[in-house]
């Protein structure tokens, strides 16, 4: 980034006193409508210290994020920044006290380019009211090389993908200069490949005294992380540690409040040996936009990982099998018979379901209560008499799935814009989880999801397998396809690798260094 | 612990507010339909005659007729403009064929309401296979039908002479309610069932809502904005069927500007232009409302230059009271 | 083109063949329109109230409801005025006015409410001559008295369905129209008619009425027609055909608002030419008043229209027989008497604007 | 609610493909523009003449104008239908002002803009602080303004005397090109540099692209969508102002129903009635093949139901032909 920026963060740093917290709030509290979102909440964030967020889907974090980037007010509750009490009028108040967020739901605009969403509020101007383009090019092209981020400034956001879309909420986030960083949930679906672009970040602007708030659900990156971590349960502080004398057990247990069992991995590891199973779907050579001959099988119970880097094409072949991308060349069978998907109606039709990557794009309608959401992919079972659709039944089901996920919402009819991040992934998966599923597709599935929930998803998934069902996951959480998968196939530019069985792989690092290899395979 | 918040808190809130929040149900119609009509039957004794209610009810006939369709099609996020010249089309091409063809009431209105379909089927395909934006296509179809219509008639009005085709969709009346009425009743119960009680509705609010989420929910999108094209075109077929009923013969310059009047009824009543939300009800008090409104400052004796003045600022402020 | 170069020319100096010409000779001997069933005219004077009809009609109090094509232009709202005023004049009152938009529906509309008020008498200009007789029809069953402005709706017996039709002679006006045009059309010229596209008897009266006068009087003259079916756009039509047909020399149009298109059109092409047209209205009187383009106006005579409308629904109450048809004899307007005609047309004196722009030259 | 974005894979497709869609730009108008443009002089030596270009410009003058401000409402996913009756309202102000107060060419064209300017406040406030559907709000100030227009004009035309206010804008000419056009000229420049170099431009795309995004971006969203409201009245204003000088008066029924020329110019200037996209010139091309269909189409002395027929016709073809 340009040296004149970097002295303006030093100045910034220097300011504060290390003493005095950036912010301080004590009581903080928040409703919408009926739900009690935040209640009484004391939270410090001290200057250069990387402090973790955590808590179940919908435990308030989000809320507390927003009340502190000032789209929404808090109803009760002081707040201090640098020892100032402020009452912020609003996100421009906010932005100019310093505050940059990135947010969990993405806010970007898809008709403008990256390098005008970086700058979108504080763009440069000349002569007054005119743009200063190059000057904003310029500068984030310096941004995004500075912290290495592979992207264009003059690319149209609507062609970026959804991991590209969460780097460049972080550069937009960073191009600013500001004296708190907040993260809510940027690595939501980064791979291990781009973590180190955004840890590197991290660290870098909290050497400068800039104060982080990083929210995740995955602990492994807040121990590596955080200096500090507060737990939210329910809209309440439940404890700040310093993370050094915590473990990822003991947060578990203060997150979800009780103890936790482990799944034992080894079941998924187990299920590869005895009898052949029979062959759900293959794919040969196949070739579709933005898959170069991909080759995939999948047996009855197995649970295939994708393993593979952002831009990889692991959500195009996904696709491809569901029937959104047109097959150009290559041969696929379905259980036994040869399959060409014409339409995403087509695939389903014929049992296979897809959860998809961004559920705010292709997986929900955020204007519209959770039962009808569920109730979108389940059309044909809730049929009477060929054009009347069930009602009650529809109910009854949502409320099931509500139940079964544990989605934390007052009633079926509250409408899906208004459930925390988490939560809203849960009623994605919900969508899919019963009715005629053959073979279940997953792209990003616990993107967000709390370790509790995470762990019943598991439940679920593997108990689909072994009733027989054949799942292909695709998760750029390696611990996730650890627990789940009971073989991988890793995946660079839309091409496939041959599989190798979970029993062949010790941990995260040792996956992430054959994915490294592979990758070199490919690029021989 | 989930669900004890959800009980623990639910009380606290008005469970009118809370309905109003959940269920995107229009109240504010319901509160500026009762205080219209106080007024107005207070206003003039007239007014809430039966025999002006019926007369309120037969003059909204074709705008809520109408606005069923375009209400399907403004909820999969599409817009309908051509309603007007379809109605003319459908309606000269029913009394064309009952004049050169065969005079049989029946065929011509299944005429009617084909070529409507016809038209709709048309602005389906245009707008959902060829992705031309439906304002554009719908406007195009508009002036097409419309030029057609002049062609056909050569600008002059067709005729009709068939008593039965003027009883049964104008003059004819059941339980002294009149036949215009009676196809609105009809069609307003089809309508209904059709988009809260069956899977098309399902599927017509999910592709306004969110048309990827829909596609990838294994709804056939494209299906289902076209066969909404298609249900709006042939609803202003029966309309004009009505229109050539009504008047022994229909002009080819007819229902030129309704659409902004339908689309004003579905819109006021509560339906999204952007798609995914509304209610038939809705629409119904809207142009109930909106024919109410004309009906009211004509008993009045308003001045008419004042009365539209008054129309606009009422329509605004009904919703505007009603986002109280 | 050189054509239109020369007729300007013509129309600017005191060279104008209209200017020492007495308008009365451009009316037609006699009023050439006739009645829907080819009545031929009677007089205002035929419907003309004597004392004790008028006392019988006070007596009566009679309430009259009024349902125009439009409220939108001042002829309309003049047709209001002479019926309100005159109504009140016999001692009843106009109980309300509907406009009917130049939709039969909503037209229908306000025949249907205006019946639900029970008026004795209802005063109505058809939007759609064919179409809204059923609605008209329904004014009769209801025992309500029916007087026709400009066009009965087809079908309609006389006098059991309505009681009187009142227009202005429309073709008359035409013909007056043609005759002015053809002072300024040079042997074999062109003449340009910019006519409304759409089936409406009164102005295919008016056309009718040019174009009949031209064949059998200036049989050399070629004239050449465009239509238009949105009055605001016949100013960009009068401008492309106008650009397409140099050759014209002078326009005709059916009312003032096509009128004031062609008159934009050619300021914008920076050329002029003599324009006749039928209906008078302040905007083209303040062209014809400046020596502009408008050369001859047939007005028509909405107020006095109005008047005997208003006499005819009164008679018709009291059980006093009408003419079957009254037609306003065309009322020629040119410079030199803008200012009287203007007066006895609207019973108030021309705009200033109107009398500091004729600049001495009118009366 | 937020646009919808189309998946898109940039590898596999063809680099024109990907050209138009990243950067929006209407390539079809170019060629339909072309297409055009050669059809009709090979069919009519008259058109391609300097008098009939000018011609064409100078009838276009009033939609362009009008539909830049109108261009600026849809981006940010708002509408406006009243310009039509706004251009007749404040027209006639300008005209009343010369006539009974002070006959000064400025002060009067000041006055119509401010009165349009007002109209636009309103809307804005209504649509962006109340929050009612921006259909609705400006179809009831249309509704309104024209009520207005018609009482306090009493439904007659207000004459104008004043030959600097004639000159200015309607009959004067420099270098031979007539006021309007440059009037219009002027327009469109600024509004392309604050659209396509101005950081409120920046904030209307923004503002229709992601309304959340660019609230969470600091964007005063609600300013934002007012002001698009006021320059589109007040742009109507100046169409008033040119109107009245045109006709030496302006008649208070002026200018009914323009407001659909207006909108279908933006969109087939490919603007999104979903917000957020739309390029200056493609308006301009917009309301530019609109004029020339219909001066080419009166050039070849075509019959006018034929007209409305092929007009209907070739701006679908033109749009449909595009997405190829
Ligand atoms: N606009 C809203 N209207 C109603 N309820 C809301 C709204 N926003 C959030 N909530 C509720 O507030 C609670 C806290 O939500 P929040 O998004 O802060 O949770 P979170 O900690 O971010 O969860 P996650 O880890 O899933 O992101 C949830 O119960 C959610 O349903
Ligand atoms: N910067 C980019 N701009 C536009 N398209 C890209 C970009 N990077 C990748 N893509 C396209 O997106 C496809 C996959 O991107 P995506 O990030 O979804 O891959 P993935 O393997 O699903 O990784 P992830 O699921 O983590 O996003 C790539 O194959 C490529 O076609
Ligand atoms: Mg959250
Ligand atoms: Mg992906």
């Amino acid at each position: 980034m340009c040296p004149n920026n970097r002295s303006e963060f030093q100045a910034m740093g220097a300011q504060v006193t290390e003493s005095e917290p950036l912010i301080s709030m004590t009581g903080i509290v928040k409703r919408f409508g009926t739900v009690v979102a935040l209640r009484g909440v004391d939270f410090e964030l001290m200057p250069g210290e990387v402090h973790g967020l955590l808590g179940q889907n919908g435990a308030g974090k989000t809320t507390l994020i927003k009340v502190l980037a000032g789209i929404e007010a808090a109803d009760a509750g002081e707040f201090r920044i640098a020892g100032e009490r402020v009452h912020l009028s609003g996100v421009a108040d906010s932005k100019a006290r310093g505050i940059s967020v990135v947010h969990q739901s993405l806010s970007l605009v898809p008709t403008l380019t990256v390098a005008d969403n970086i700058f979108l509020g504080s763009e440069s101007v000349r002569a007054g009211h005119l743009l200063d383009r190059r000057r904003m090019e310029v500068r984030a092209a310096e941004v995004l090389e500075h912290y290495g981020i592979p992207l264009r400034p003059s690319q149209p956001v609507s062609t970026l993908t959804f991991a590209y879309r969460q780097l460049l909420e972080i550069a937009k986030a960073l191009a600013a200069d500001s004296r708190v960083l907040i993260l809510d949930e940027p690595t939501s679906s980064l791979t291990k490949a781009e973590e180190p672009i955004l840890f590197g970040a991290v660290r870098e602007v909290s050497r400068r005294g800039i104060g982080v708030i990083y929210v995740s659900h995955r602990l492994s990156e807040i121990m590596e992380l955080t200096d500090r971590v507060t737990v939210f349960r329910d809209g309440a502080n439940v404890g700040s540690f310093g993370t050094s004398q915590t473990s990822i057990p003991e947060l578990v247990e203060s997150i979800v409040g009780s103890r936790l069992d482990k799944l034992d991995t080894n079941r998924a590891g187990s299920r590869t040996e005895g009898d052949p199973k029979p062959e759900v779907l293959s794919l040969r050579d196949v070739h579709s936009p933005g898959v170069h001959g991909a080759c995939l099988a999948v047996a009855a119970g197995d649970v295939v990982g994708l393993v593979g880097t952002t831009g990889s094409g692991r959500t195009e072949i996904l696709e491809t099998i569901f029937g959104a991308r047109p097959i150009r060349r290559g041969f696929v069978t379905y259980r036994g018979e040869s399959f060409a998907p014409r339409s995403i109606h087509d695939a389903i039709a014929k049992g296979i379901k897809l959860v998809p990557e961004d559920r705010h794009r292709w997986g929900l309608v955020l204007g519209h209560s959770i039962e009808r959401n569920i109730a979108m992919a389940n059309l044909p079972r809730w049929r009477r008499w060929r054009f009347l659709f069930r009602g009650d039944e529809s109910r009854s089901g949502a409320e099931g799935v509500r139940q079964r996920l544990k989605i934390k919402a007052p009633s079926i009819d509250v409408r899906v814009e208004d459930l925390s991040g988490g939560n809203q992934q849960k009623v994605v998966i919900g969508k899919w989880l019963d009715g005629g599923t053959e073979l279940l597709l997953l792209d990003e599935p616990t993107a967000g999801v709390d370790v509790g929930a995470r762990a019943d998803i598991y439940r679920i998934i593997l108990q689909l397998a072994d009733e027989g069902k054949a799942v292909v996951v695709s998760s750029s959480d390696y611990d996730e396809l650890l627990q789940l998968c009971s073989s991988f196939v890793f995946i660079a530019d839309g091409r496939v690798s041959s599989p190798i069985d979970r029993a062949d792989v010790v941990d995260e690092r040792d996956l992430h260094r054959r994915l490294e290899e592979a990758r070199k395979e490919f690029s021989r | 612990m989930t669900a004890q918040i959800a009980r623990v808190d639910l009380p606290t809130e008005g469970t009118v507010r809370r309905w109003i929040r959940e269920t995107d149900q229009p109240l504010f119609l319901y509160v500026s339909f009762a205080v219209l009509i106080s007024a107005f039957s207070l206003a003039t004794p007239i007014f809430l005659t039966a025999s002006n209610l019926l007369n309120i009810a037969n003059q909204t006939a074709l705008v809520t007729i109408m606005a069923m369709g375009v209400a399907f099609v403004i909820i999969t996020a599409e817009i309908d403009l051509s309603v007007g010249s379809t109605l003319a089309l459908s309606g000269v091409c029913a009394a064309l064929f009952m004049r050169d063809a065969i005079n049989n009431w029946l065929l011509a209105a299944i005429v009617a309401i084909a070529v409507g379909a016809m038209v709709g089927a048309v602005n389906g395909v245009l707008a959902v296979r060829i992705r031309i934006p439906s304002f554009l296509v719908t406007l195009g179809t508009l002036s097409m039908a419309r030029g057609i219509t002049l062609l056909v008639t050569g600008t002059s009005p067709v005729l009709v002479n068939n008593e039965t085709f003027w009883s049964v969709f104008a003059e004819g009346t059941f339980i002294g309610i009149a036949a215009p009425i009676l196809w609105t009743v009809l069609v307003v119960a089809i309508a209904w069932a059709v988009l809260h009680y069956g899977i098309f509705g399902r599927q017509l609010y999910a592709t306004g809502g969110n048309i990827d989420a829909a596609r990838f929910s294994g709804i056939n999108t494209r299906r289902v904005k076209t066969v909404a094209f298609i249900v709006s075109g042939a609803l202003a077929g029966l309309a004009g069927t009505i229109v050539a009923a009504r008047g022994h013969a229909i002009r080819p310059d007819v229902g030129a500007g309704v659409e902004l009047d339908v689309i004003a009824a579905v819109i006021l009543g509560g339906v999204s232009l952007f798609g995914g939300k509304g209610k038939i009800y809705g629409v119904i008090l809207g142009s109930l409302i909106i024919g109410i409104l004309n009906n009211g400052l004509v008993l009045l004796g308003v001045d008419p230059s004042i009365q539209l003045t008054i129309k606009g600022f009422l329509i605004v402020v009904a919703v505007a009271f009603a986002k109280r | 083109g050189t054509t239109t170069g020369d007729s300007a020319s013509d129309s600017g100096g005191g060279s104008d063949p209209l200017a020492g010409l007495d308008a009365s000779s451009l009316v037609p001997e006699q009023v050439v329109a006739k009645g829907p069933y080819n009545e031929t005219s009677a007089t205002p004077d035929d419907v003309a109230l004597t004392s004790d009809d008028e006392a019988r009609i006070r007596d009566a109090q009679i309430k009259v409801g009024i349902v125009m094509q439009t409220m939108d232009i001042e002829w309309s709202t003049e047709q209001v005025r002479g019926i309100t005023d005159q109504v009140a004049q016999l001692g009843g009152a106009v109980v309300g006015t509907c406009n009917g938009s130049w939709a039969v529906d909503k037209q229908t509309a306000c025949i249907d409410d205006m019946i639900t008020k029970a008026p004795d008498a209802i005063i109505s200009i058809p939007v759609d001559d064919v179409g809204m007789a059923p609605a008209y029809a329904r004014v009769a069953a209801a025992g309500i008295k029916l007087i026709f402005i400009d066009n009965i709706a087809k079908g309609l017996e006389f006098p059991t369905q309505y009681q009187g039709l009142v227009t202005a002679d429309n073709r008359g006006n035409g013909e007056a129209a043609a005759q002015a045009l053809a002072e300024y059309l040079p042997e074999g010229a062109t003449a340009g008619v910019l006519d409304y596209g759409v089936d409406f008897e009164t102005t295919k009266e008016r056309t009718r009425g040019f174009q009949e006068w031209m064949a059998a009087n200036r049989p050399d003259v070629t004239v050449k027609v465009a239509e238009f079916q949105d009055p605001a756009k016949a100013g960009d039509i009068a401008a492309n055909f106008l650009t397409a047909n140099p050759d014209v020399a002078g326009m005709f149009t059916v009312w003032e608002v096509p009128a004031m298109g062609i008159i934009t059109a050619l300021r914008g092409q920076g050329k002029t030419m003599p324009i006749t047209v039928v209906n008078l209205a302040s905007d083209i009187a303040l062209d014809m008043a400046s020596g502009g383009m408008v050369k001859m106006i047939g007005a028509q005579r909405p107020y006095d229209e109005g008047v005997a409308e208003a006499n005819m629904a009164a008679r018709a109450v009291v059980g006093i027989d009408n003419p079957a048809f009254l037609a306003f004899p065309a009322t020629p307007v040119i410079q030199n008497n803008l200012l009287t005609a203007w007066k006895s047309v609207y019973k108030s004196d021309a705009p200033s604007e109107i009398v500091d722009a004729c600049a001495g030259s009118c009366k």
